[in-house]
């Protein structure tokens, strides 16, 4: 924090000069609050609590305005611990055990015109001040309502990914550490970024098949390998972003199957069998997934499944009154939650006792006991006017 | 560019693949070729939060053929839009506001008709260049698929092709009839 | 509107390539709609009919994304008529022989931080793009709430004057016309610009003083006077923006005073006399002036005061519940006009039978007679979220 | 600079003449020399629109001498404040939110704590240099002047001297007690 008093440092000794020292205006036995020293900037402790979420406000009414919301969801009486910024579609990575939090973003010289700047900004999670940049070549950053799958981390987070479209699709290959882009891998067809292995991605493709590439140690492309048929586009379309248990990828699909594809390796691996989230009467015409995050897994490997009683095509972005809890591995759905409400998107801390965090569609975030699902606390409309997307800190 | 072929050859195959499930086009006249987007902004139809709080006059079409309320999230045409309506942001139905620029690259949506039953080919172009409109926010996803088919996806930003990716509202026009396919 | 199809034009042309020209899906005795023709982007009329406003949108919660809101007030149903970018704390100027729309901007390389740029941007009424650039030096501008004295005209409409707050007050003398700035003139102690004479103009100061500045043709001094006195700021402050009737600027102090001051000739001239807005019962304590832009003449020379009746020291800001029509020449108060609710900016049109503009907290705009004082109609809030300045287009 | 002297020369008369008529200054300790500002936004304290539409638990001092919620409006410290409370933005009434920098040009108001009756002088820096807060929008004007007097007038962006002018929100910190002065 550097101050540059300027010339009203004249001013404040203009201050200075007039006062005389004086009595309390009234008389009070006790003596008056003390002066506060300033200047005074709060930080946050560099390793963020388990309570923690990294919520993106994606910000509709200014959109090139988006904001990264640090949010205490044990705190009710200040939830907000501070704003990254996030300008233009942006989007978000946090690496704890750096310490950092990087954005993706757009600029443009004059605002909204004039010359385009894309470029990754590494942020302090402590003092939430920018430590260094690294722009992006060639204006073509991947702009849309905001997917994890755009921006990923690879080589145990000393890289990243950032997906590319133009409407050409490609992958750009940063090196974090280094402050430099390594490089561009063209994936026609393909689309969002999955780590894979130690050093590698997969993306699904407009043909249903996942291809899976590792990276040489110069960030181009070492080998690939594709499966087919891993989704059914038509019929049974994936969600886009999937909750994480360990290494394996869960998707649930928009009619609520849920498909395990196995990330550890060099190439992703389906799982074989099946899975769904399971029926329930009372849905009209019946229970489907529904809002924008609409998976999320806790440390026993459960997936948690917004979900809605209007399902119908076209209802997977409508949000969802419930919670099912399921485990994937035995097929089982195992409890519901009823949310009180709509929510949009959900996710699950790692805590202790894990928090099912809820974010509905005014802004306002609400946290559930993800174990027995009775409402722990609300927060309000405290901390994003959009939140669309909550990333545990831990 | 070799990777771009290559798109423009999967999303040609997977354009018929997609479409054929469901319906073909028909053309009915001049198609703007080249001009097609995806919007933007999934939030609930129910739940759209700012803008439209106060009640709005409705913006009739004047054509019995094409009912309903153009300021109207309920309007036949959005079946798959996603962003402000630019009829509420000085623009219509089919045109941009004053300022912007109408994003060439259309992604087309299939909504049907109530008052002839038809299903017509919509073009959702973002108008770009200028910030967010802020009014009549809405999003319907009939149709709608996941970004891996950018062509039936209305998360995309595509204020692609343009000098800004500033995205600013979305129009519906229409471009032509759909009809059942045989297979 | 140029058009780069890209690639795309390709995919076009996939689209092109699979279709069958087909019957309609249902029969139905009329031709189907016919197909739109794209692009097509609107445009508006170069001259504004006297009806338009534009209205500027402060934008609380993105300040740096304000914009400007050209609204046709006698359009119920789509008052909008399009938005011009009107960046962090910007300010506006229209002039409507030119058919330009002049923004007085702030902008940072990278939205929020980054190398700073002041600039003027010139828009063209009819289609709102850009016409051209004036790059401001010393990234001085004054930021503040929007302000009409911030950002002026002289040299008929050929020069813009814009006020610079560093804290060190200063004027920077633009030729709107040559495209380029023609130099500074300090201005320690006094605040805002009021166009005066031909080619000059006047500040408040901060002893009570008002000053007037010729200007020389190449934008330097060529003469200035000062009157004391004007004001008593800490009694009687003035609001910051008059209402002009002719060449005459109309103030209107926290407490109901009327203080008009010419500013015809090369000299502001004070009036001599003394008005108020007048006095009623039923304030608690008492009726004052209150909200943003309180003040607005029409061709009459009567005077529309936006007026609170829980006047006290501070309530200056708080927006007002009436309207009170006054003939300063006169000393009279005419009318009273209720707002049904709490009123936060006004103005009055110049058309035939004027229109009183309304902005209320909540960013609706209604339009009332101003003559008879009836509600006319209401915009809703379709066009601004924090409408804090409304110019008339004539 | 020749203009910035007369400047403060003008601001050292008009202090000693604006703050005279109601009080004189009384430090208590180190005063931040130099930190002063005049925060932002106005509008109607009974309006304000977004961000606090939800109920919000308070945030009291946890001192009896010190009452009141500093997450609303009505706080005592808060009587010519002008923009977002820092107290719901990360910050606190005192310090700004992570990732700011605090203002070092301060406006100062005078505001009376209903506990001991005290008139204190409240400093209202600006947290700078991340996007509006948007939360807890506040403006109270008591002893607020016009622009022409910059140091009595909260409608200024005072993020000025720091590394950029965008303006996130507003603190409210006791620098001192003014007593009411004999003449």
């Amino acid at each position: 924090m550097r101050y540059r008093p300027m010339g009203m440092a004249l001013m404040a000794g203009t201050l200075l000069a007039a006062p005389a020292i004086a009595e309390p205006a009234r008389a009070d036995t006790a003596p008056p609050l003390a002066a506060e020293e300033l200047p005074s900037v709060q930080t946050l402790p560099a390793d963020y609590p388990a309570s923690w979420v990294l919520v993106h406000d994606f910000h509709f009414n200014s959109l090139m305005d988006g904001r990264i919301a640090i949010v205490d969801t044990t705190d009710q009486v200040r939830p907000l611990k501070g704003l990254v910024r996030a300008a233009q579609f942006a989007n978000m990575l946090h690496a704890p055990a750096k310490h950092e939090i990087y954005t993706s973003e757009t600029f443009y010289s004059r605002l909204t015109r004039g010359e385009r700047t894309d470029a990754i900004t590494i942020w302090d999670t402590a003092t939430l001040q920018p430590k260094g940049e690294i722009v992006l070549p060639g204006g073509k950053r991947q702009q849309s309502v905001t997917y994890s799958g755009t921006f990923q981390f690879t080589n145990n987070q000393h890289w990243a990914l950032v997906a590319n479209f133009t409407p050409a699709q490609s992958v750009t290959v940063v090196d974090l550490d280094g402050r430099k882009v390594l490089g561009e891998i063209d994936l026609p067809g393909c689309t969002h970024i999955y780590p894979t292995g130690t050093r590698g991605f997969s993306s699904l493709c407009a043909d249903g098949s996942i291809i899976s590439m590792t990276l040489a140690d110069d960030g181009t492309v070492a080998s690939s390998k594709v499966v087919e048929n891993v989704q059914d586009i038509d019929n049974h379309p994936l969600f886009g972003m999937p909750a994480m248990v360990g290494k394996t990828a869960w998707f649930v699909s928009y009619d609520g199957q849920l498909r395990g594809i196995d990330l550890s390796g060099e190439f992703a691996r389906p799982l074989p069998g099946t899975a769904s989230v399971g029926s329930a009467a009372g849905g009209a015409p019946e229970w489907r997934p529904g809002g924008w995050q609409v998976i999320a897994s806790d440390a026993q490997g459960l997936l948690y499944v917004l979900m809605s009683p209007n399902g119908r095509e076209g209802s997977h972005k409508d949000g969802g009154t419930e919670v099912w809890v399921v485990d994937p591995v035995a097929n089982k759905q195992l409890r519901r939650i009823d949310l009180g409400g709509v929510g949009f998107s959900i996710t699950v801390t790692h805590e202790a006792r894990p928090q099912l965090i809820v974010a509905r569609p005014d802004g306002r975030i609400d946290v559930f006991d993800a174990q027995d699902g009775t409402l722990v606390r609300q927060l309000g409309a405290t901390a994003a006017f959009n939140p669309i997307l909550l990333a545990p800190a831990q | 560019m070799a990777g771009f072929d290559k798109l423009t050859e999967r999303f040609s195959r997977k354009l018929a693949q997609g479409t054929s499930r469901r319906s073909s086009l028909a053309w009915l006249g001049l198609v703007a070729t080249g001009d097609a987007t995806i919007p933007t902004l999934p939030i609930a139809r129910a739940a759209t939060p700012h803008g439209d709080g106060a009640a709005r006059p409705p913006i009739p079409s004047g054509s019995a053929q094409d009912p309903g309320d153009r300021a109207s999230c309920d309007y036949w045409r959005y079946c798959a839009i996603d962003g402000f309506l630019c009829s509420c942001c000085g623009g219509t139905v089919n045109s941009c506001p004053p300022g912007t620029e109408m994003s060439p690259i259309t992604w087309i949506g299939t909504c049907t008709n109530p008052a002839d039953g038809r299903a017509y080919v919509i073009s959702y172009n973002d108008c770009c260049g200028v910030t967010s409109c802020g009014q009549c926010l809405c999003n319907r996803n009939e149709g709608d698929r996941p970004q891996v088919r950018p062509q039936s996806n209305n998360d995309y930003n595509w204020c692609l092709g343009t000098e800004s990716s500033v995205y600013n509202c979305s129009v519906a026009a229409i471009i032509g009839v759909a009809v059942e396919d045989a297979g």
